[in-house]
C-alpha cells in the first residue's frame, strides 16, 4: 500500500515538473496530493488526509487552475525565451539547479540511511481522533491558530489589492482568490 | 510495514523534486507548484514523526503549514497575474529589471 | 516654586508656538500675558519668602536635577534666588507683563499666525531670561544667555520680509557670538582655575585670594567674562548691533534691548562681584570702557533723527553708566541704575512706540512736532520718562545716576566722574531734543511717505487707516498701551525711593538689601575686609566723612541735568536756527557724529572683508572644492568603479539567486554530513 | 463457507447494488423531473414510451448511447475526455460513505450484521465535503478543455459558485457535527434515534433549523440546480460547461448532476432528518424511511427548479458571500455556545 502511494506521489511530482503544459502540472500535482493523503491515512491521520484533499486539492489547486486558465498560460521555451538576453545565465542556472537537487536528494538519503536510519515500525499509539487534535489545537496552539487567521486576512486583502486592475473594480482572479483563501480556515473549522 | 525511515526518504525525494522544479522550470506557476510540492514533503515528515512519537502535534503543524501554503498561493498567484498583465510573460527571467 | 517662574512662560511659549496658527489673537495674546503675569505673581511670592529670611542668609536654593555628571565634575541644574536675582526677576516679570499687555494692542495689525509667533517669542525670551537670572552656576546661566540671544535674534528679524530687519537680526546674533566666545572662554578658564562652575563656590574660593596687583588669571577670567558682557550689553567695542536692533517691533526694543536682556552683562558682573573685585585691573578697564561708551553713545545720540535710534543710543550710554558703576566697584549703584533705567527706558520706548503707532510708522523726528495736543497721555508719560532719565531731582533716574557719580568720585576716579557728569549733560540734551522735536513746536509739513521706508514699521502700516500720517486727528495710545505707559510712568517716579541715599534721609535700603549678593554667603574670617562691600562700610564712611561732598555732587548733577534741558530748549524750541548754525559751524564733527564715528564702516573694512576674502578664496575655493570635494568624489568614483564590475553578479534572475542560495544549503548540509 | 468471506462477498454485493441503484436513481430522477415539471406546468409530460411514459429514461439512455461522440478539433482531447469521468466519479464516490440503513443481517442471510453503507469512515462528513470540493474539477476542466467561450464561462462560473457555497455548506455540516459531537454519519444518525416527549422525533432539523436551511440552499448551489443553475444558463451560455459535449460523455455529466442531487439529499437526510429512524417500522426496514425522506427532498428540489426563476450571477455571489456565509458562521457560533452551555 505504502509503495503504491509513494510511487504515485513521486512519479506524479516528477511529471509535474516535467510537464510543459501547466494545466497538466496542476492536475498531476492534485494526483500526488491524493497519494499523499493516502499516506496520511496509512499514518493513522485520516483527518489530515481529508483536510489535505479539502484544502490543497479542493482550494489551493483550484486557485492555481483558475489562474492558469485565466492567463491561458503560454507553453514554455517560445522563441522569445531562446533569444532572451539572459539565455545563457538561465540555462546555466537550470543545469546547476538540477545538479543541486540531485546532490540534495543524495545527501538527504545518505544522511537518513547511513546509520540505518529510524528503523522499526511505529511503536507508540496513534492519535487519530479528531477530538484530541481539536482540543490540542484550541488549547496549546490557540495563539498560533489565531495568528494564522490574521495571516489569512492579510493574504486575502493583499491578493485583492495586487490582482486588481488599475482603476476599475478588482479583476476576476482577485474575486476568485477570496473564496479559495477563506477556505483554509473553513477547512480547519470543520473539525470543531 | 513501512518504517519511519521510508517516509522520511520519500519526503526527501519529494523535496528534492520540488527544488529541482524551482530551478528547472521557467514558468512562474510551475515554480509555485514546485514550492507546494516541497511544502507537502515537509508535511509528510511532520505527520510521520508525529505518528512515530505518538503525538498529535505533527498533524497540527500540518494545518498551519497548509494555511501558510494557502496564503502563499493566493498572494503569489495574485503577483503572477499582475506580472503577466505587465509583461505578457510568465518567465521569471523576463522580470530581471530590478537590478543595477 | 522657583522652577515655576521660568516654566510658566515656557508653557505659554509651547502653547502659542504649537497651536498659535489656529488660535485667535485674543486667545494667543491672553495665553502669553496670563503666563507672564502668573510668573510675576509667583516671583512676588518668592521674593516675599526671601525677604522673610534673615538678611545674611537670604537665599532660596532649589535643585531641579543633576544635569551633567561626568567623572568628578557635576553640573546641577539648580535655581538660586538671592537679593540680586530677586530684583532682576521682579524687573523682568513685572516690566515684561506690562510690555506683553502693551503688545496686545501694538501688534494688533498682524495676522493671527504672526501675532501668535510674536507672543511665543516674547514668552520664550522671558523664560530664558529668568533662567539666566536664576541659574546658580555658569552653565545654567549660559543656557539663558544663549537663549535670550536667540530670542533677540528672532524678534529683531520678526518682520522677515524686510531685508534690513533680517540683516539687523544677523548682525545682532553674530556680534553676540563674538561676545559669547569670550564668555565661554572665561567660564572654561574659571572652571580650570576654581574647579567649579557654581557661583557660590567660585566666590568662596576667590574670596580667599588676595586681589591681584598684576594682571593674573583672575583678571583674565574676568576680562573674558567682560567681553561677553560687552557683547550682550552693547558696550564698546561690540555695541554696534543695538542701534540696528531697533528694526524689531518697538515693544521688543523696550523689553529686550532696553529693560532686560542688555542688562544681562551688568547682572553677570554683579553676580560675580567677588570675583571681579579681586581683579582691579579688569575693574579699571570696565570702568573706562563704560565711561567711554556712555560718552560716545551720548554724543551720537545728539544728532540721530530716528526717534528709536536716539533711544537706542541713550540705552547704550546708560548701560555705559552701569558698567562705570561696576567698574568702580559700586555694584549696588549699578544694579540700582539698572533697575530704575528699566522703568524709564521701557517707558520711553513704549511712548515712542505710541508715537510711531499714531503716526502710522513715522520714525523720523524731523517729520514730527506739536504732538503734545494730540497725544496727551503719551506726551505726559514720555515727559516724565525724559525727566527721569535726564536725572531731574526727585525722579528715579536722579537717585541712581547720582549714586553712580558719587561712588565714582568717592572711589577716586575723578576723570571718570567728569566724563560721567558730561554724559549726564548730553543725556539731558538729547532726551529733551527728542521731546521738543517730537511734541513741541509746530507740526512739520511732511510728505505722506517717509524717504527711507526701511525705517518704518510694517506693524503700523495698518494704522495708516487712521488717515494721513500727519492727519490732524491722531488717536492717542489705545487703552492697553495707555495702562502700560501710566504704570511705568508712576514706576519711574517712585522707583528711585527705595534706593534713597542716607544723605537724603533714606537709608539706602536697596544697597543694604543687595549687599549679601556681592559678598561671600558665609564669609571666611580672612575674607571679611577683602570682600569689597560698597553698600556697607563705604556707606558708613561716606556717612560721616563726605556727607557734604555727596550734597555737593548731588547739586552738581542736578544743575547739569537742568542745564542740559535748558540748552535743549534754547536750541530746539526758542530758535531752531541756533542748532543749524552750530552744525554749520562744525560740519566735520556733525558728519562724524551722524555717521556714528564710522564704526560700522571701520568694522566692515577691518573685520568683515578680510574674513570674507579668506573664507571665499581660501577656504571655499581652495580647501573645500579641491581637498574635501576631491577626496569625497575620489572615494565615490572608486566605489562606483568597483560596483560597476561587481554588479555583473546581479543578474536580476530570481532563480539565479535561489540557485546561489541553494548552493549554500547543499554545501552546509554536505559539510555536516562529512563530519 | 467462512463468515469473513461471506461478509466480504456481501460487502461487494452491497457496493454493486448501491452503484446500480444510483444509476437507476438518475434514470428515475429524469422521469420524475419531467413528470413533475409537467404537473407544475399543467401538461402531461412523457406518456408514450411505456405505461405513463415510464420507459422514457430508458429511451433517453439508448438515444444518448447511439449518438455520435463529437469532439471539437481545438479541444484538449485528454482533458476533454477526463472531465466527465471526474464528475461522475466524484458523484458516485461521495455516496460511498453515506449510510442508508441500520445494521442488518438480511433476515439471517449472513452470519453477522452488516451496515447498509459502502464504507464506514470515522470522518465521513469531511469525506463528503472533500469529494464535493473535488467535483469542481470536472466542471472546470470541461469548461476549459472544450475551448469554447461558452464552456469556459460556464465552467468558471460554476466553479466559482461551488467554491463560494462550499463555505456555507461546510459550516452547516460543522454546526451539525458540533451538536452530534461526532464525524461519523452513522453515529450522527444514531444520535437522532427516538423522540422528545414521545412525539417529536429527535431530528437535528429541530435543533438546527437554520443549519438545515443553509445546507439545503448551499446544496442547491453545489449541484448547480435552479434557481442557481448558472453553469447551464441556457439564455446566456447555451448549455454552459457541457455545451460541446455529446453522447455518453454528456450523459455522464447528466448522470453526475442527478447523483449529486441524490447524495446531497441522502446526506441531508442523515444529518438532519434522522436517517433511517422513523416510527411504525422495525430498524431492519429503516431504509424505507430513508428512501421516503430522500424522495421528499428530491421532490422539493424539482419543485423549486420549476417554480423559481434564475438569479442574476452577481446576486448569487452577493447572496453567497454577504448573506449565507455570515448567517452560517453565526449559526455555528450560536450552536457552539449552546453546546457549551447545555453540555450537549
Amino acid at each position: 500500500m505504502f509503495d503504491l502511494f509513494a510511487g504515485v506521489a513521486v512519479i506524479a511530482s516528477l511529471l509535474v515538473i516535467a510537464q510543459r503544459n501547466p494545466i497538466y502540472s496542476v492536475l498531476l500535482l492534485i494526483a500526488s496530493f491524493g497519494a499523499l493523503s493516502g499516506l496520511y491515512v496509512l499514518l493513522d491521520a485520516p483527518f489530515v488526509a481529508v483536510i489535505q484533499i479539502i484544502v490543497y486539492a479542493g482550494a489551493i489547486m483550484v486557485l492555481f487552475l483558475f489562474v492558469v486558465m485565466l492567463l491561458n498560460a503560454p507553453h514554455e521555451m517560445t522563441e522569445e525565451d531562446i533569444e532572451h538576453p539572459l539565455a545563457i545565465v538561465r540555462s546555466g542556472a537550470t543545469r546547476l539547479g538540477g545538479l543541486l537537487a540531485l546532490a540534495l536528494v543524495v545527501e538527504l538519503v545518505w544522511a537518513l540511511t547511513r546509520h540505518g536510519g529510524e528503523s522499526g515500525v511505529f511503536g507508540n499509539a496513534a492519535v487519530s481522533s479528531v477530538a484530541a487534535i481539536g482540543r490540542l489545537l484550541f488549547t496549546e496552539y490557540a495563539f498560533p491558530f489565531e495568528v494564522t487567521s490574521l495571516l489569512i486576512l492579510v493574504a486575502m486583502v493583499s491578493a485583492v489589492i495586487l490582482a486588481r486592475r488599475e482603476g476599475g473594480p478588482d479583476a476576476a482572479p482577485a474575486g476568485l482568490a477570496e473564496p479559495d483563501l477563506s477556505r483554509a480556515p473553513a477547512g480547519t473549522e470543520g473539525d470543531r | 510495514m513501512p518504517t519511519l525511515n521510508d517516509y522520511l526518504v520519500l519526503s526527501a525525494v519529494l523535496f528534492a523534486i520540488g527544488t529541482a522544479g524551482v530551478f528547472v522550470r521557467k514558468n512562474l506557476i510551475t515554480i509555485l507548484l514546485s514550492i507546494e510540492i516541497m511544502l507537502n514533503a515537509v508535511n509528510l515528515t511532520f505527520v510521520a514523526f508525529g505518528r512515530a512519537l505518538g503525538a498529535a502535534d505533527g498533524q497540527i503543524i500540518v494545518f498551519f503549514v497548509m494555511t501558510v501554503a494557502a496564503a502563499e498561493a493566493a498572494v503569489g498567484l495574485a503577483i503572477v497575474i499582475a506580472l503577466y498583465r505587465h509583461r505578457e510573460s510568465l518567465n521569471p527571467d523576463s522580470f530581471t529589471v530590478l537590478k543595477w | 516654586m522657583l522652577l515655576l517662574i521660568p516654566l510658566l512662560p515656557l508653557a505659554g511659549f509651547l502653547v502659542d508656538a504649537s497651536f498659535g496658527r489656529r488660535l485667535s489673537k485674543s486667545i494667543a495674546g491672553g495665553v502669553a500675558c496670563a503666563a507672564i503675569v502668573a510668573s510675576f505673581a509667583v516671583a512676588l511670592a518668592a521674593v516675599f519668602r526671601l525677604v522673610a529670611l534673615p538678611p545674611d542668609a537670604r537665599a532660596i536654593v532649589e535643585p531641579v536635577y543633576t544635569w551633567i555628571a561626568s567623572g568628578d565634575f557635576t553640573a546641577a541644574f539648580t535655581l538660586r534666588l538671592d537679593p540680586l536675582a530677586a530684583v532682576m526677576i521682579l524687573v523682568i516679570t513685572g516690566i515684561g507683563s506690562l510690555i506683553h499687555v502693551y503688545s496686545t494692542a501694538y501688534m494688533q495689525e498682524e495676522s493671527d499666525g504672526e501675532f501668535a509667533r510674536y507672543f511665543s517669542y516674547l514668552n520664550l525670551f522671558a523664560a530664558f531670561m529668568l533662567v539666566l537670572v536664576l541659574g546658580s552656576n555658569f552653565l545654567v546661566m549660559f543656557v539663558g544667555w544663549e537663549g535670550v540671544g536667540l530670542c533677540s535674534y528672532l524678534l529683531i528679524g520678526f518682520w522677515y520680509q524686510k531685508q534690513s530687519a533680517i540683516d539687523a537680526g544677523k548682525k545682532a546674533f553674530i556680534v553676540n557670538r563674538i561676545g559669547d566666545f569670550g564668555f565661554v572662554l572665561g567660564v572654561l578658564l574659571a572652571f580650570v582655575r576654581f574647579g567649579s562652575l557654581d557661583f557660590q563656590e567660585i566666590a568662596r574660593s576667590a574670596a580667599t585670594l588676595s586681589p591681584e596687583t598684576t594682571f593674573g588669571t583672575v583678571s583674565l577670567i574676568t576680562l573674558l567674562l567682560f567681553i561677553g558682557a560687552t557683547g550682550k550689553s552693547a558696550q564698546i567695542p561690540l555695541y554696534v548691533w543695538l542701534p540696528d536692533a531697533m528694526e524689531g517691533p518697538t515693544p521688543v526694543s523696550a523689553l529686550i534691548h532696553a529693560a532686560t536682556m542688555v542688562t544681562a552683562g551688568v547682572y553677570m558682573i554683579g553676580r560675580n562681584a567677588v570675583l571681579f573685585s579681586h581683579a582691579p585691573a579688569t575693574l579699571t578697564i570696565i570702568a573706562i570702557v563704560g565711561a567711554a561708551t556712555a560718552l560716545m553713545a551720548g554724543t551720537i545720540g545728539l544728532v540721530q533723527n530716528d526717534i528709536k535710534r536716539v533711544l537706542a543710543y541713550s540705552t547704550v550710554s546708560q548701560l555705559g553708566y552701569m558698567f562705570l558703576a561696576m567698574g568702580v566697584g559700586a555694584y549696588a549703584a549699578g544694579i540700582f541704575h539698572l533697575y530704575t533705567h528699566a522703568f524709564f527706558k521701557a517707558l520711553l520706548f513704549l511712548g515712542s512706540g505710541a508715537v510711531i503707532h499714531a503716526l502710522a510708522g513715522e520714525q523720523d523726528l524731523r517729520r514730527m512736532g506739536g504732538l503734545r495736543k494730540e497725544l496727551p497721555v503719551t506726551y505726559w508719560t514720555f515727559l516724565i520718562g525724559a525727566l527721569a532719565i535726564a536725572g531731574v531731582p526727585g525722579l528715579a533716574g536722579f537717585f541712581s545716576k547720582d549714586e553712580i557719580l558719587f561712588r565714582t568720585f568717592a572711589n577716586g576716579h575723578r576723570l571718570l566722574w567728569v566724563v560721567g557728569l558730561f554724559t549726564a549733560l548730553l543725556t539731558a540734551i538729547y532726551m529733551f531734543r527728542l521731546v521738543f522735536l517730537a511734541f513741541h513746536g509746530s507740526p512739520a509739513p511732511a510728505p505722506a511717505r517717509p524717504e527711507h521706508p526701511e525705517e518704518e514699521e510694517p506693524a503700523a502700516h495698518g494704522a495708516a487707516g487712521h488717515g494721513a500720517p500727519h492727519g490732524r486727528h491722531l488717536h492717542d495710545a489705545p487703552p492697553a498701551m495707555a495702562v502700560a505707559l501710566i504704570v511705568l510712568a508712576v514706576g519711574s517716579v517712585a522707583a528711585g525711593y527705595i534706593g534713597l541715599p542716607a544723605s537724603l534721609g533714606g537709608g539706602d535700603r536697596l544697597a543694604a538689601f543687595l549687599a549679601p549678593s556681592f559678598t561671600v554667603a558665609e564669609r571666611p574670617a580672612d575674607a571679611v575686609e577683602r570682600s569689597v562691600e560698597p553698600g556697607g562700610d563705604r556707606e558708613a564712611e561716606a556717612g560721616e566723612a563726605s556727607r557734604g561732598l555727596e550734597w555737593a555732587l548731588m547739586t552738581a548733577s542736578a544743575v547739569t541735568a537742568l542745564a542740559g534741558i535748558g540748552l535743549a530748549w534754547i536750541f530746539f524750541v526758542r530758535s531752531r536756527t541756533a542748532a543749524d548754525a552750530l552744525v554749520a559751524r562744525f560740519p566735520g564733527v556733525y558728519r562724524i557724529l551722524s555717521r556714528k564715528y564710522y564704526v560700522d564702516e571701520i568694522y566692515d573694512a577691518a573685520v568683515v572683508q578680510p574674513i570674507r576674502i579668506v573664507s571665499e578664496d581660501g577656504l571655499w575655493q581652495g580647501v573645500d572644492v579641491r581637498i574635501i570635494d576631491g577626496a569625497v568624489n575620489g572615494v565615490a568614483e572608486t566605489v562606483g568603479g568597483a560596483s560597476a564590475w561587481l554588479r555583473r553578479l546581479q543578474t536580476g534572475s530570481v532563480r539565479a539567486y535561489a540557485a546561489s542560495l541553494f548552493v549554500g544549503v547543499v554545501a552546509i548540509l554536505g559539510y555536516y554530513l562529512w563530519r | 463457507m467462512p463468515a469473513s468471506t461471506t461478509l466480504v462477498l456481501a460487502q461487494i454485493v452491497l457496493t454493486l447494488f448501491v452503484f446500480v441503484m444510483l444509476l437507476n436513481s438518475a434514470a428515475i430522477m429524469v422521469y420524475v423531473e419531467r413528470k413533475v415539471a409537467a404537473l407544475l406546468q399543467q401538461r402531461l409530460g412523457p406518456y408514450l414510451v411505456g405505461p405513463k411514459g415510464l420507459l422514457q429514461p430508458l429511451a433517453d439512455v439508448v438515444k444518448l448511447m447511439f449518438k455520435e461522440e463529437l469532439r471539437p478539433a481545438a479541444a484538449d482531447w485528454f482533458l476533454f475526455g477526463l472531465a466527465p469521468v471526474i464528475s461522475a466519479t466524484c458523484a458516485f464516490a461521495a455516496f460511498a460513505v453515506v449510510p442508508f440503513g441500520a445494521e442488518t443481517t438480511f433476515f439471517g442471510l449472513i452470519p453477522e450484521g452488516l451496515r447498509l453503507q459502502v464504507a464506514d469512515v470515522n470522518v465521513a462528513i469531511l469525506v463528503v465535503f472533500a469529494i464535493a470540493s473535488m467535483s469542481v474539477y470536472g466542471i472546470v476542466l470541461a469548461g476549459w478543455s472544450s475551448n469554447s467561450k461558452y464552456s469556459l464561462l460556464g465552467g468558471l462560473r460554476s466553479s466559482a459558485q461551488m467554491i463560494s457555497y462550499e463555505l456555507s455548506y461546510g459550516l452547516a455540516l460543522a454546526s451539525v457535527l458540533v451538536v452530534a459531537n461526532s464525524l461519523s454519519l452513522t453515529d450522527i444518525v444514531n444520535r437522532q434515534a427516538g423522540a422528545w416527549w414521545g412525539v417529536l422525533p429527535r431530528w437535528f432539523v429541530f435543533l438546527q433549523p437554520l443549519g438545515f436551511l443553509i445546507y439545503m440552499t448551499a446544496g442547491v448551489a453545489e449541484t448547480n440546480r435552479a434557481p442557481f443553475d448558472f453553469p447551464e444558463a441556457e439564455q446566456e451560455l447555451v448549455a454552459g460547461y457541457h455545451t460541446e459535449y455529446s453522447s455518453m460523455s454528456f450523459a455522464l455529466f447528466f448522470l453526475a448532476e442527478y447523483i449529486n442531487m441524490v447524495t446531497v439529499s441522502a446526506v441531508a437526510t442523515d444529518l438532519f432528518l434522522g436517517g433511517w429512524h422513523g416510527p411504525f417500522l422495525p430498524e431492519s426496514l429503516g431504509w424505507i424511511w430513508f428512501l421516503l425522506k430522500v424522495a421528499a427532498i428530491l421532490f422539493f428540489y424539482v419543485w423549486m427548479r420549476w417554480t423559481l426563476p434564475r438569479y442574476r450571477y452577481d446576486q448569487l455571489m452577493r447572496f453567497g458571500w454577504k448573506v449565507l456565509l455570515p448567517v452560517a458562521v453565526l449559526n455555528l457560533l450560536v450552536t457552539a455556545a449552546g453546546v457549551l452551555y447545555f453540555g450537549a
